[in-house]
Formats: structure tokens, C-alpha cells, sequence
């Protein structure tokens, strides 16, 4: 048989075995498989190879043609209980009547398709003021369980809560202002500080300090100091203030 | 409520809404009695029948809807403008009645079926809403279960699945030799 | 064309449109004379009168439209409208404690208590109505001022602010030691 030159595309395999059985006006029931299976692999042989799964699922229906061919050309045995074995063919046959009736159904669905085309629905068109239109609160479910004392209960713990956030040393500090210390004028006013005083505490020292970055830059010269050993430091017990006293002139010093 | 004030009730709000309204939110909407909504359903029925009208009240399982007559539609298309066809594959078509007349189904029945992978035509359906997922099948792997849609029902003008065209082996006989006889004639001539 | 035809006609237009049609395009689409179409829409404007009628035909300049009644707005509202069902949440009742018990307060001050930008929990307040605005603050950019409302006391049960259980300065003087102290002890640590 020559294969037509534009090979006409099927659904899969099933199809194209209908498409077969219908152009030899062959019975379904009684399939001249050597026939069908000829045809079946010569269209196989030419289907376009791009994609494999299609393929693939073409050549298990090959396979299956060829098993059943071979099963027919054995002579028909009996059974052991004298029943006919069955027609190698059957199952075939059975998946070939279900996919044939779906796919005459479908065509029904394609004219009812058609059909219903011609109705038309209408989009909605919600007035304005119902659109609008907010559902009043439940006030009840809104609120739900919670009582006046629960709201109070809830208001102690919110402000516990915001005391404890509060660090009463740091918030001592103030408001943190980005400025640029001038080590230079700085040393020479904690010098003139401790020199004044000759002897002071460390922590009246620090309240001289205006902000954070003052406070840093006073500590790391104090360090310094103690280094070079222009003063020197007293502590009776840890936790406690620190005694600073004048020990000698001081000397220019460097901060990194 | 009086019977007519259902009436105009259910006729405002299906007019209003346009998609389909299910009966029960009527019930509640409209504090009555069932009865009296279907009752009211009847009256809208038949007045619209009336050769009068240009719309139609139609039933989607357990919703109602209106629409266009049928026989207004050649003189619509020239005023207003027609949704856009969906135009489905004979693969999503044969995809579909699978779906319809089996459901709930999985991917894997209607593979086996057509005798190939049908992603493609599933995933289509589902796009076009005219399937849905319904579930998953108590099975290995818990595959999902598919069925058609309410637009399913209104793309395809019938009811409810109930009142799909009858599938059964004699109509298939009756194609068969229907078939038959188109050769002969052709035959013939 | 019958005039019966005409009605339906120009009726399945008009629900399929949903939107105002000018009547010359209805003269064009139809076929007919401008008279035809001017009584059929007589007719089904005198139809839609009727009481059992839910929607009514609307003359607009030299366009026609359908539109629900207005009386059965109510209806319409019942079958289109979610009921809320909505509770407060933490965030809410935390601000709303803050409001009952400071008020008046500022957006920052509400802020500044709970530590986190609260405009959203003091919006759907203003919202559900349980807080208001009292008023602006005698400072810099003049903030709004939040109190509570009478539906703040009908819910919560008070007959006025006077009424809610206060906060003594004992007791914040109380949370400020015992803060104090668990700070020492974690020092001490």
C-alpha cells in the first residue's frame, strides 16, 4: 500500500488503528491483524522521529500488534477444561470500542459546543450603592471574649514590658549624636581636667562628657594616661569608682 | 415574602449578578422556603418562555442563570461583542468527554484511554476552567481525581452531567451501522 | 419584523450589553423603523413595571439600558456581601489597651509603648470604631490625638472613661524598681 506523501496526524495509536480498521471497512470484532499490522508499521516507520515519547507510545502498539499476529499464526489449543482460549485479540479490541466511543462522544461535545456558542451571558453589573455597601460589625464577635479587665490585665503587662526595656544606665546616656571628636582638644581638656583637680573620680570625669563618643575617647586617653604613667588609678573593690590621681607632667600622646 | 416580590427578587439579583446564582444562597438571601423559590423559579421559566422575551432562565446543577435566546444571536453579534471562541483540539475534546463521562478520573485513566500521555489536553482543560481538580484517589501516590466545571455545563448547554447524551454500546452499534450505511450508499451511487 | 420579535429582540440586547445601547444602533441592527422600535420599547418598559418585575428599562438621552430596581438593593446586598466575621487581634487590643488607658495619645506615643509601628492596628481601630480622633496635639506637625468611642464603652461594658480600672503611679513605680533590679541581678551575673 503506498503511503500517502503528507502523513496525516493521529491522536495516538489508538487512532491510528481506527483510522486503519475504518479504511480497509474491515470489522472491529474480527481484525485481519497481518494486515492492520502492516499497514500499522509501515505508518510508523515514516512518522516524523522529533519527538520520541510520541513515538515511543507508537511502538508499543507495534509491539503489542506483533505479539497478537504471532499468537494468531500458533494453532488454537484448548484448554485443559476444553474451553476455547481466548481471542488474542480481545483486549484489543476492548480498548479499541472504549477509545471509539469517547472519541464519537467527543464530537457529540463539539456540536453541543457549537451550539451553545449562540447564548449569551451578561457580566455582572452590581449597582453602585450595593458595591458600596459595608455589612455592619459585629461588635460582639469582634470583641470577642476579651473583658475590660482583660484589656487591663493586657495594658500592665504592656507597660512592664516597656520598663524593662529601658536599660537605666544606658538611657542615662542620651540621645546618640554623630560628631567628630577632636582627640587633639579633647586630651588637653581631660588633662586640665585631672591636672586642676589633681585627684578625682573617674565617674565625675565621665559625667563631664556630653555624649557617647566623648565618653569612648575620654576612657582610651585615661588609658593612655596610665600607660605613660601621668596618673594613676585606685579601685577599692570591682563595680566601684575608680580614683584618678596627678602623677606627672603630661606628655603629648597618640590615639589610634 | 408575596410571590411576586420573590419573583422580581430572584430576577434582579440573577440580572444583576450575570454568573450563576445557587439556589440556596437564595433561600438564605431571600429568608423563604425552598418550595417557594422553586416555585418562583417555575413562574420566571415561563414568563420568559414567552415568544415576547429574549432571555431564558437556565438550570446548572443546583445554580440558575440567565441568558440570551438562541434565536437573538445573529441579530447580537452585530450590537454587541461575542466572547472570543475557544476552539479546542480534537485531543482536548477527546480529553474532555473521557473526563465528562467518567469522572472523577486521573491523569493515568485518561492516558490509558487514549493510549498517550495527555498533559497537554488536561492542563488546557483546566486553563480553560471546563475541568477541576475534585480530589485525590485513595491509591499510591494519591493521584488527583478531575471533573468538568459548572462552565463545563455552560459551554456545553446541558443541565447537569445527568443530561450528557447518552453513551452506551447501542449507540455506538447505531454510529457503527449508521456508518455502514453511509458507505453502502455512497457506495451505491 | 413582528413586533413581538422586535421586543425579545431588543431585550436580549440590552441584558447582553448590560450597558446603555444608543437606539439608532438598535434601528440598524434590527432592521426597523425608528417607530418599531420606539413602541417596543413602550411595551417593555411598561412590562418591566410591573411588581413582579426586578429590573426596570432606562431612558438616557437617546440610549436605553436594563437596571435591578432599586428596591430590591436589599436583596442584592444579602446575596453579594460576605458577612465579616473579624476579631481583634493581639496587636489591636495591645494598641487599644494603650488608647483606653493613656488617651489622649499620639500615633508615637502608641509607638514609643509598644515598640513597633502601630499605624496599622490603630487604623482598623478607627475602623471598627472603638477609637476616634479627639483632637491634634499642642506640639510640632500638630499630631492627631486618639480616644476612645461610646462603642468602645457599649462593648467593653463601661458607662465612661472615668469607669475604667486605673492605673496608679504606684504600680509603674513598681514595674520601674522591679526593672531596675532584674537589670542589677543580670549585672551581678
Amino acid at each position: 500500500m503506498a503511503i500517502p506523501v503528507k502523513l496525516e496526524v493521529f491522536e495516538g495509536p489508538l487512532d491510528l488503528l481506527l483510522h486503519l480498521i475504518e479504511k480497509n471497512k474491515v470489522d472491529i470484532y474480527d481484525i485481519p491483524i497481518s494486515l492492520i499490522t502492516e499497514q500499522y508499521l509501515e505508518y510508523v516507520q515514516n512518522m516524523p522521529k522529533e519527538d520520541l515519547n510520541v513515538v515511543s507510545e507508537f511502538l508499543v502498539m507495534a509491539a503489542t500488534l506483533l505479539d497478537i499476529k504471532c499468537k494468531m499464526l500458533l494453532p488454537k489449543q484448548e484448554t485443559e477444561e476444553g474451553e476455547e482460549e481466548i481471542d488474542p485479540r480481545a483486549e484489543l479490541v476492548q480498548k479499541l470500542l472504549e477509545y471509539k466511543m469517547y472519541k464519537y462522544m467527543s464530537l457529540e461535545l463539539k456540536d453541543m459546543q457549537m451550539e451553545s456558542e449562540r447564548y449569551l451571558y451578561k457580566k455582572p453589573t452590581i449597582p453602585k450603592k450595593v458595591q458600596s455597601y459595608k455589612a455592619p460589625l459585629d461588635y460582639e464577635a469582634l470583641v470577642g471574649d476579651s473583658t475590660l479587665q482583660a484589656l487591663n490585665d493586657l495594658f500592665l503587662v504592656i507597660m512592664k514590658r516597656n520598663e524593662e526595656k529601658i536599660d537605666p544606665i544606658r538611657s542615662g546616656f542620651g540621645k546618640i549624636v554623630k560628631e567628630e571628636v577632636d582627640l587633639d582638644k579633647k586630651q588637653l581638656e581631660v588633662c586640665a581636667y585631672i591636672e586642676a583637680h589633681k585627684k578625682c573620680m573617674f565617674t565625675e570625669l565621665l559625667s563631664e562628657q556630653k555624649n557617647k563618643m566623648d565618653t569612648i575617647v575620654t576612657f582610651l586617653i585615661i588609658l593612655e594616661l596610665i600607660k605613660v604613667g601621668s596618673i594613676g588609678i585606685k579601685q577599692d573593690e570591682t563595680f566601684s569608682d575608680i580614683e584618678i590621681t596627678y602623677e606627672k607632667p603630661f606628655v603629648k600622646i597618640e590615639l589610634q | 415574602m408575596e410571590n411576586k416580590k420573590i419573583q422580581a427578587s430572584i430576577e434582579a439579583i440573577l440580572f444583576a449578578k450575570g454568573e450563576s446564582v445557587e439556589v440556596k444562597d437564595l433561600i438564605t438571601a431571600l429568608e423563604c422556603e425552598e418550595e417557594e423559590i422553586r416555585e418562583a423559579i417555575d413562574h420566571l421559566k415561563t414568563m420568559y418562555a414567552k415568544s415576547d422575551r429574549g432571555i431564558q432562565l437556565v438550570e446548572l446543577e443546583d445554580a440558575i442563570q440567565l441568558r440570551t435566546k438562541e434565536e437573538f444571536y445573529d441579530a447580537l453579534i452585530k450590537i454587541t461583542t461575542v466572547p472570543r471562541k475557544q476552539t479546542l483540539t480534537d485531543a482536548a475534546l477527546e480529553t474532555l468527554s473521557i473526563v465528562a463521562y467518567k469522572q472523577p478520573v486521573t491523569r493515568l485513566d485518561v492516558e490509558k484511554i487514549r493510549g498517550v500521555n495527555s498533559d497537554s489536553p488536561l492542563n488546557k482543560l483546566l486553563e480553560y476552567g471546563l475541568i477541576q481538580e475534585v480530589g485525590r484517589l485513595d491509591a499510591p501516590g494519591r493521584p488527583l481525581l478531575f471533573g468538568t466545571t459548572e462552565q463545563f455545563l455552560r459551554s456545553f448547554g446541558v443541565k447537569s452531567i445527568d443530561d450528557l447524551p447518552q453513551m452506551s454500546p447501542d449507540v455506538l452499534e447505531d454510529f457503527k451501522a449508521q456508518a455502514e450505511k453511509e458507505i453502502q450508499i455512497k457506495l451505491d451511487i
